[in-house]
């Protein structure tokens, strides 16, 4: 199945991709939140900057870099989410 | 406490200067005989031979309220006294030596709400999902990232 | 800290009404990226049936100051990285539910200026000549004593 | 030798001389902080209630009653100190 989700960036990952959300992108799902930031990443290279410091927070909730699999419905908010840098 | 005393735990961005007071005012209550408060400022810093002229704050806000009503839960869950909380946290451009976040903390006795306001400062950086870049005199920026 | 900052100790007997702004403002430094605060406040209260209305506060004045002194010296030595520190206190009669006391304390990182911000309160209460009766409903007053 | 010292009186000590001062008492110096109080208390015996409860202030420092001793000059302060209870 595929999902057609709402990709929201922040910080220095809205630097990189130039955006600060894309609509409707495409999704298999379920997929596994390492997959999903593989496919995030074909779509904008740059943020291969971000790898190993950046978690995803989908439904905002956050979901660690790794085997997690998550279920995506259309319209679902993923987000990339950089190192915190609140206070 | 007044059993009846609903407990209020209120977070709010905002892009304008803080109020400590208004913080303040909204933990107060007639049960409570210590407040405890903490504010962030903007530190005038070098980094690099550059000067620090202020930073610029975005949020990821539906997430930050709902991140902080977790850390309530926390909060109450330690400190099972601490009647208010208070968080106000800027977004946008703050200069050097504006506060960027004010937050208080209302219990019966100081050493609750001391440990909780502790805390409230620890957590909220680690994961309420906000971020800075420090501006320099030279036009470039810096996004940051919190220790931890 | 920028070498050529003072550092300032402010102590301040009041029979008005507390501004935790105006103690924040006295502290506050571009080059510190923390203030810690704590109010201490009259608490609603039943004492044996009797309800606390207020409390009625006097000072050993020009000794409160020169043990405010004191209690700073201790502090810088403590953690000398802190900047500066503000107390107000207030004197006469203080209703239910306002601040005696306002105290805040700047340092350049949060960890220092909060366990000073916990030692000032301690040590006010312990060493600074100021004493305070409650005054019940009933008209009946009793001097209190701090714990210790 | 007799010094004439400046007597204050605070919070409940006050409440039970009637007085918050009380000027140039006569006072023989040299004297040990525990002689003062028991002078103090025959010109005030009301204050008996705050025994083993109060510490004196000599020129604004506290002195605890004792065997301390405390040189005395004309116009020195010397202060009933009640339990603290400030904050």
């Amino acid at each position: 199945m595929t999902a057609k989700v709402l990709v929201l960036f922040f910080a220095k990952s809205a630097e990189l991709t130039g955006l600060k959300q894309e609509e409707a992108v495409a999704v298999p799902t379920p997929i596994s939140s390492r997959d999903l930031w593989t496919l995030l990443l074909r779509r904008h290279p740059r943020l291969s900057v971000l790898q190993d410091q950046v978690v995803l927070a989908v439904r905002q909730q956050y979901v660690a870099i790794g085997d997690q699999v998550v279920t995506l419905g259309d319209g679902d908010e993923v987000a990339v989410v950089p190192p915190l840098s609140g206070g | 406490m007044a059993e009846s005393e609903k407990r209020r735990d209120v977070f709010k961005l905002s892009r304008d200067w803080l109020s400590v007071q208004e913080v303040v005012d909204t933990v107060s209550s007639a049960s409570c005989g210590a407040i405890s408060v903490f504010i962030g400022t903007t530190r005038e810093d070098k980094v690099g031979g550059r000067k620090v002229i202020g930073l610029e704050y975005e949020a990821y806000e539906p997430m930050a309220q709902s991140e902080f009503r977790k850390l309530c839960d926390d909060i109450r869950e330690r400190w099972p006294t601490v009647t208010h909380v208070c968080v106000h946290h800027r977004l946008g451009w703050v200069k050097v030596g504006e506060a960027s976040v004010a937050m208080a903390i209302s219990s019966p006795h100081r050493q609750d709400g001391q440990q909780a306001i502790q805390h409230c400062i620890t957590q909220l950086k680690a994961h309420i999902p906000l971020w800075k870049k420090e501006v320099y005199d030279t036009q470039e920026t810096s996004w940051k990232e919190n220790a931890e």
